[in-house]
């Protein structure tokens, strides 16, 4: 395992994402900071996407959901002057995690193209009911007073801790990713993937164990939502946009879909070529959707799939 | 007040003929290919622009539907062959993706050729006029006219689908297509008229929509969700199911925007109900689809 | 001979217009292996899919150990011992075979909620899944992707899933199916070494298989069985014949 | 030079440089944000175009140093938007940030700017929290603050002594400070205030129930795309004819070529207008014709008075990009060649300023376009100037 080409890259990538405060502040390019750290928020959040959809398979369109109701739970309770961020996290973990029981025991009662299209339509709900509502800002959504406060740990308004601090939970879920999927959870739900019938034929009644993997997804995702809210000072149900589980999803493709490693290198291609695209030109999704079309057809085994694996079984 | 209901029954009934326009392809297209295809919406975006371009360039009406509806056939076509037809095999998910993708194309392909500027698009003046269709009951002629069209399909499609080989190649393949293809036809070929037939569809969707909506790129997208919610609640690959459900959907939304706020002030009080009311109204054919999927996971007529 | 393991009654199902199950009745003894035979399309996998849980019958009974089991789910049934095989092979086909049989362990060894350590470690998975492997002559090839097996050994690994829940009672649909002599003639002696220990309901068109192994036979036409009984007394049932007129020379 | 120091570093340097920051002290560096991509392009484009415009008039200097664009595309996303600020602020190290379509963006952004010592010159979006408790030295607009232009609709209609109006905005915050501000002024009956779904492309629901109604007049905010689709569908319905339609934000020169003779008759409320005589915008306009082929709006001359506003603070400072006080003093005489012609800045630095009823016509030319019909207020001020506490 040491000695793997992916556990190599996955060395590398950590060192890199280490140093980029150190490079940062040695280039005097302080923006460094701001952008990788927004791409490990969008990391963490296609990973938890990544658990239900490569290991699950289970094809959420409607992650974005999570992302907002951890924004929102960090945003609702700064607004009524509860900044205090143990709390805060802790409500858009249990809040995205009881949302997303909700969601899941209908949706995964459906499969196929109606797991999509509810998992759509919840998630449509939610943002609908979002710009609804207007003591949270509606449409416009509402400025972040201050960062969630984590009195004797540390400061988020410091951008190096705050980028060490999303740093620690994004290995932190890849661990506990790695940990989750391997063990007797994991093997059950990936084996209700590959064959649905023959894991209730042995005896597994998969349906449980679906769920709990969405809820635990979803917790995922407010948690990166709650970052998320944190990095932008803003909360708007933008984060909720049917597009943005789009872009979640195309994430995870690009990377290399159920593989723990490839949603974290999809998040960071994916919004370095926005980046560098979109201060081109102004049409550039003329290239990516083409782009994206591409990978699809022709790199299913995404970004990472370049990367040669140990012939890892299971999947 | 009853003439106002019946008023806004009929409105429902437009609106959901828009969306059965459009649910027709899409539902087709799943129910024979299995393709979740998002880039309807594109196709529907692509016939209100031709038919915009060509009544500009004719001057005639008719003309620009006739020249547009076979554009976007064309168009539909072109696509299927160069970059769907790969899909048919792969699963939802990259389905989803790929055609996520070209939204985005198709959308910025517009916006390069046509600008992002909204195009002027209007009704002959023998379409802009209104009529009266009870007293006290005037209906814009042009909307009537959108109903009879959207009957008109459904029942060309009933009997296209019941009645004619072409159609009942479509309910076998639908069901096996290994077995079609072992009685020689040309599954490919099939596959390809079908998926002309629904992008025609969706283009004459599109050039009905340019009048009334404003045509810009993107448009599609505001609708395709909506569509989805039909087809879905209907049942996927069903032709009854989107009829059934493009009929729902369009008399819960309509009904709902129309008559949930006067509803609510009766129950709560008027600012309450000002701001439940459009909340709800919004959400409403959203919460009917998982109610109907909760109940129902395959949709009210599934298909297999 | 005692209570029956698995006791049938008027089990029916039928798809719209078409009866695959008649008000059927069945029994089948604890330890026996016992073969439901019949013409193509007299709904065979039918009853099976509605012993294992995987259909649910329109009306009927079916009782499993003395127990109401009609509208149990198949997780349920599997739980209560009843293992059934697929006629077209039902492997999790992107793990190893090892896997497939430890994933079968461990759906009946305690909870699957465990979330921290890796099953694949698990020495209370990996050892009854290696033997079971070992028993069906497949442990040289435990390491290998389920995908990239023989058809013959899928079929082997499919048994040996089934077997490593440890059943009451085996359904296994048409389990030579689709091999050669010689891998079907492995299979037949491997199932040969489990009668008497393990008891058997077989679903089988292969006459040889089911001669060499069953002790007793039912036959099944459009969706009724029409005759039960020792191999010999069906062999010579006149209706029998008359069912199987075509193929004679078989029986 | 610092980077042939640590080659190492260069890669990732470079690999995201999408432009290279030639940084010398007498460029004064504008990061100009907007929506460029997607349907509300449409708006960016005319912003991107007239700050070239004032660019070329400027001579392509900017209070007589070099300047350097760098524009953004904020997709209408808060988030990107905010990102695109650190980006210029931390990257490019811009001088100004400007620009910005959406409330929303501009109020996830504007902090971000102001916080980190740098100027903020809003060319669209005014919301009230910038107006109020969180305006800010360094944060100045040329454009107006998002509740006046309905005040100055209300207030014309109550002038006129029109009773029984149905009012409808889209069912988001700002669709209801419009009509809040609309009623601010407009002390007569509402009969129903309706919200629309965000986004809502058929009206025919509502227009139905607007016809049952009956009320007298009908006041609208339809910004965009659902302005086109509404006033078409209620043109239409034949509606146009019975109840006049009165709206802010419906009808302007980003709509009117989509609905051209559909728009003729309707009312609008603004501070601005192409057929304004006066100097500079007679000249914008010509040029923007002349340059670009097609009629500007007020995003447009926004924007082109955002970079002026900006030369003639830099212009007072005599390039000395580093005397914020001096700067700021100077943008608080709007000592520039507006197009909307000299207006002032109040305390919060929100322009005081005319309002003017707008109503769309055929012109001599046959031509579809809007046309000042009087002044509703003179100088008018924004109603939240008091909450602000800057003093000067």
């Amino acid at each position: 395992m040491a000695r793997s080409p992916r556990a190599l890259t996955l060395a590398a990538g950590v060192l890199m994402l280490a140093l980029v405060p150190v490079a940062a502040e040695l280039l005097d390019q302080p923006f460094y900071v701001d952008l990788f750290r927004r791409i490990m928020i969008f990391a963490i959040a296609a990973l938890s996407l990544d658990l239900i959809l490569g290991y699950g398979g289970m094809v959420s369109f409607g992650h974005a959901a999570y992302l907002g109701i951890g924004a929102y739970a960090v945003g609702v309770l700064t607004h009524h002057g509860i900044a205090n961020g143990y709390l805060q996290w802790s409500l858009a973990i249990l809040g995205s995690a009881l949302v997303a029981l909700a969601i899941g025991a209908v949706s995964i009662r459906t499969s196929g193209v109606y797991f999509i299209m509810i998992t759509l339509a919840f998630t449509q709900m939610l943002y609908y009911l979002g710009i609804s509502i207007e003591e949270y800002g509606g449409d416009d959504g509402m400025r972040l007073a201050v960062r969630s406060q984590f009195p004797g740990l540390l400061d988020l308004r410091n951008a190096t801790a705050f980028y060490y601090l999303v740093l620690g939970i994004l290995l932190l879920f890849l661990l506990l990713g790695q940990r989750l999927v391997d063990a007797r959870f994991g093997m059950v739900i990936r084996a209700a993937r590959s064959n649905e019938p023959r894991a209730r034929a042995i005896g597994f009644s998969p349906y449980r164990y679906k769920l709990t993997a969405f809820v635990i997804s979803g917790a995922m995702c407010g948690l990166a939502g709650a970052l998320l809210v944190n990095q932008t000072e803003y909360l708007t149900p933008e984060f909720m946009h049917w597009t943005r589980s789009g872009e979640i999803m195309f994430m995870v493709i690009l990377g290399g879909i159920g593989t723990l490693m490839g949603p974290v290198l999809g998040a960071a291609v994916f919004l370095l070529l926005e980046d560098v695209l979109s201060a081109w030109t102004v049409h550039w999704q003329i290239i990516l959707g083409p782009f994206l079309v591409l990978v699809v057809l022709f790199a299913k085994k995404g970004l990472i799939g370049l990367v040669p694996d140990e012939a890892a079984p299971g999947g | 007040m009853i003439l106002l209901v019946l008023e806004q029954t009929l409105n429902g009934l437009q609106y959901g003929v828009m969306l059965l326009l459009m649910a027709a392809g899409l539902t087709l297209v799943f129910g024979i290919m299995n393709l979740v295809n998002l880039a309807h919406g594109s196709l529907y975006m692509v016939g209100a622009y031709l038919a915009t371009g060509f009544y500009q360039w004719t001057g005639s009406f008719l003309a620009s539907v006739a020249l547009a509806l076979a554009a976007t056939l064309v168009v539909g076509i072109v696509v299927e062959v160069v970059a769907l037809r790969t899909l048919y095999e792969r699963d939802h998910l990259d389905q989803v993706l790929a055609t996520f993708g070209l939204i985005l194309f198709f959308n910025e392909l517009i916006a390069i050729v046509w600008g992002r500027a909204a195009l002027y698009s209007s009704l002959p003046g023998w379409l802009s006029g209104h009529m009266q269709v009870l007293p006290g009951v005037r209906y814009p002629v042009y909307r009537a006219l959108v109903i009879l069209v959207g009957l008109v399909v459904a029942a060309l499609l009933y009997l296209m689908v019941t009645r004619t080989r072409l159609g009942m190649l479509i309910r076998a393949g639908a069901s096996n297509r290994t077995m079609v293809a072992a009685l020689g036809v040309n599954i490919r070929l099939l596959y390809t008229v079908v998926f002309g037939v629904g992008a025609a569809l969706a283009g004459l969707a599109g050039l009905i929509a340019g009048p009334i909506y404003a045509v810009q790129p993107g448009m599609g997208e505001q609708i395709l969700i909506q569509v989805f919610v039909v087809i879905v609640i209907g049942g996927i690959g069903s032709i009854r199911g989107a009829v059934v459900g493009a009929v729902i959907v369009g008399m819960v939304d309509t009904l709902g925007r129309a008559f949930l706020k006067p509803v609510l002030s009766i129950v709560l009080s008027p600012s309450a109900a000002d701001t439940a009311g459009p909340a709800l109204a919004s959400m409403l054919i959203y919460m009917l689809m998982a109610a109907v999927l909760a109940v129902r996971p395959q949709g009210l007529f599934p298909v297999r | 001979m005692g209570e029956p393991l698995l006791e049938v009654r008027g089990l029916t199902k039928s798809f719209g217009g078409l009866i695959a199950t008649d008000r059927m009745d069945l029994d089948v003894t604890e330890g026996e292996t016992h073969a439901v035979i019949g013409p193509n399309g007299a709904g065979k996998t039918t009853l099976l899919s509605q012993l294992s849980g995987d259909l649910r019958p329109d009306a009927g009974l079916i009782r499993f150990v003395g127990e109401d089991i009609t509208h149990l789910g198949a997780p349920a049934r599997s739980m209560r011992g009843l293992a059934r095989s697929f006629q077209i092979t039902s492997i999790f086909k992107d793990f190893t075979a090892l896997d497939n049989v430890a994933l079968a362990v461990q759906a009946h060894a305690g909870s699957s909620f465990r979330f921290w350590r890796p099953a694949r470690r698990e020495r209370a998975l990996r050892e009854p899944a290696l033997e079971v492997l070992r028993t069906v002559g497949l442990a040289e090839r435990s390491e290998l992707m389920a995908a990239n097996l023989a058809h013959g050994e899928q079929r082997q690994l499919e048994i040996a899933m089934a077997l490593a829940t440890r059943p009451r009672m085996l359904l296994l649909d048409e389990p030579v199916a689709g091999m050669g002599l010689d891998e079907s003639q492995r299979m037949i002696r491997f199932l040969q070494s489990l009668k008497g220990r393990q008891t058997i309901l077989l679903v089988e068109h292969d006459m040889d298989a089911v001669f060499a192994l069953a002790d007793r036979i039912s036959v099944m036409v459009y969706g009724r069985i029409i005759a039960s009984g020792r191999p010999e007394e069906v062999r010579v049932n006149p209706e029998v014949r008359q069912a199987y007129l075509g193929e004679d020379t078989l029986l | 030079m610092r980077t042939t120091i640590r080659a190492s570093l260069i890669f990732l340097h470079t690999a995201l440089m999408a432009v290279s920051p030639a940084a010398a002290a007498e460029t004064v560096k504008i990061g100009f944000i907007t929506s460029l991509s997607g349907p509300a392009g449409i708006i960016g484009k005319h912003m991107k175009d007239s700050v070239e415009l004032a660019l070329d008039h400027l001579g392509r200097k900017v209070g007589g140093l070099d300047v350097e664009i760098i524009y953004g595309d904020d997709q209408r996303k808060p988030d990107v938007g905010k990102q695109l600020a650190d980006e210029m602020l931390k990257k490019h190290r811009v001088h100004f940030v400007s620009g910005i379509i959406w409330s929303n963006v501009m109020l996830a952004v504007a902090p971000t700017v102001t916080q980190a010592g740098t100027f903020m010159i809003g060319t669209n979006a005014g919301p009230h929290e910038l107006a109020g408790k969180m305006c800010n030295e360094l944060f100045f607009t040329t454009s107006w603050q998002n509740d006046q232009t309905p005040e100055a609709m209300g207030k014309y209609m109550q002038d006129q002594g029109i009773r029984d109006v149905y009012a409808m905005a889209p069912n988001y915050a700002a669709g209801k400070d419009m009509i809040s501000g609309f009623k601010r002024y407009f002390k007569g009956r509402v009969v129903d205030e309706v919200y629309t779904k965000l986004g809502q492309q058929d009206y025919q629901a509502e227009i139905s129930q607007i016809r049952a109604a009956h009320p007298k007049a009908v006041f609208v905010f339809y910004p965009g795309d659902m302005g086109i689709q509404f006033v078409k569908q209620y043109v239409q319905a034949g509606l146009r004819e019975q109840i006049p339609l009165y709206s802010v934000y419906t009808i302007d020169e980003v709509t009117l070529p989509a609905l051209k003779e559909v728009a003729v008759g309707i009312f609008e409320t603004r501070y601005w207008s192409p057929d304004l005589k006066n100097e500079a915008n007679q000249k914008y306009i010509g040029d923007f014709r002349k340059k670009f082929g097609y009629t500007p709006s007020f995003y447009g001359t926004q924007s082109y008075d955002g970079i002026l506003l900006i030369d003639s603070a830099v212009r007072a400072v005599k390039g000395d990009l580093s005397n914020r006080k001096g700067m700021i003093a100077a943008m608080r005489k709007a000592d520039y060649k507006s197009t909307r012609g000299t207006y002032t800045y109040n305390v919060n630095h929100f322009p005081i300023q005319n309002f003017y009823l707008l109503k769309t016509v055929k012109g001599a030319g046959g031509e579809v376009e809007m046309q000042i019909q009087k002044t509703v207020f003179e100088n008018h001020k924004d109603a939240y100037y008091q909450d602000c506490g800057m003093k000067w």
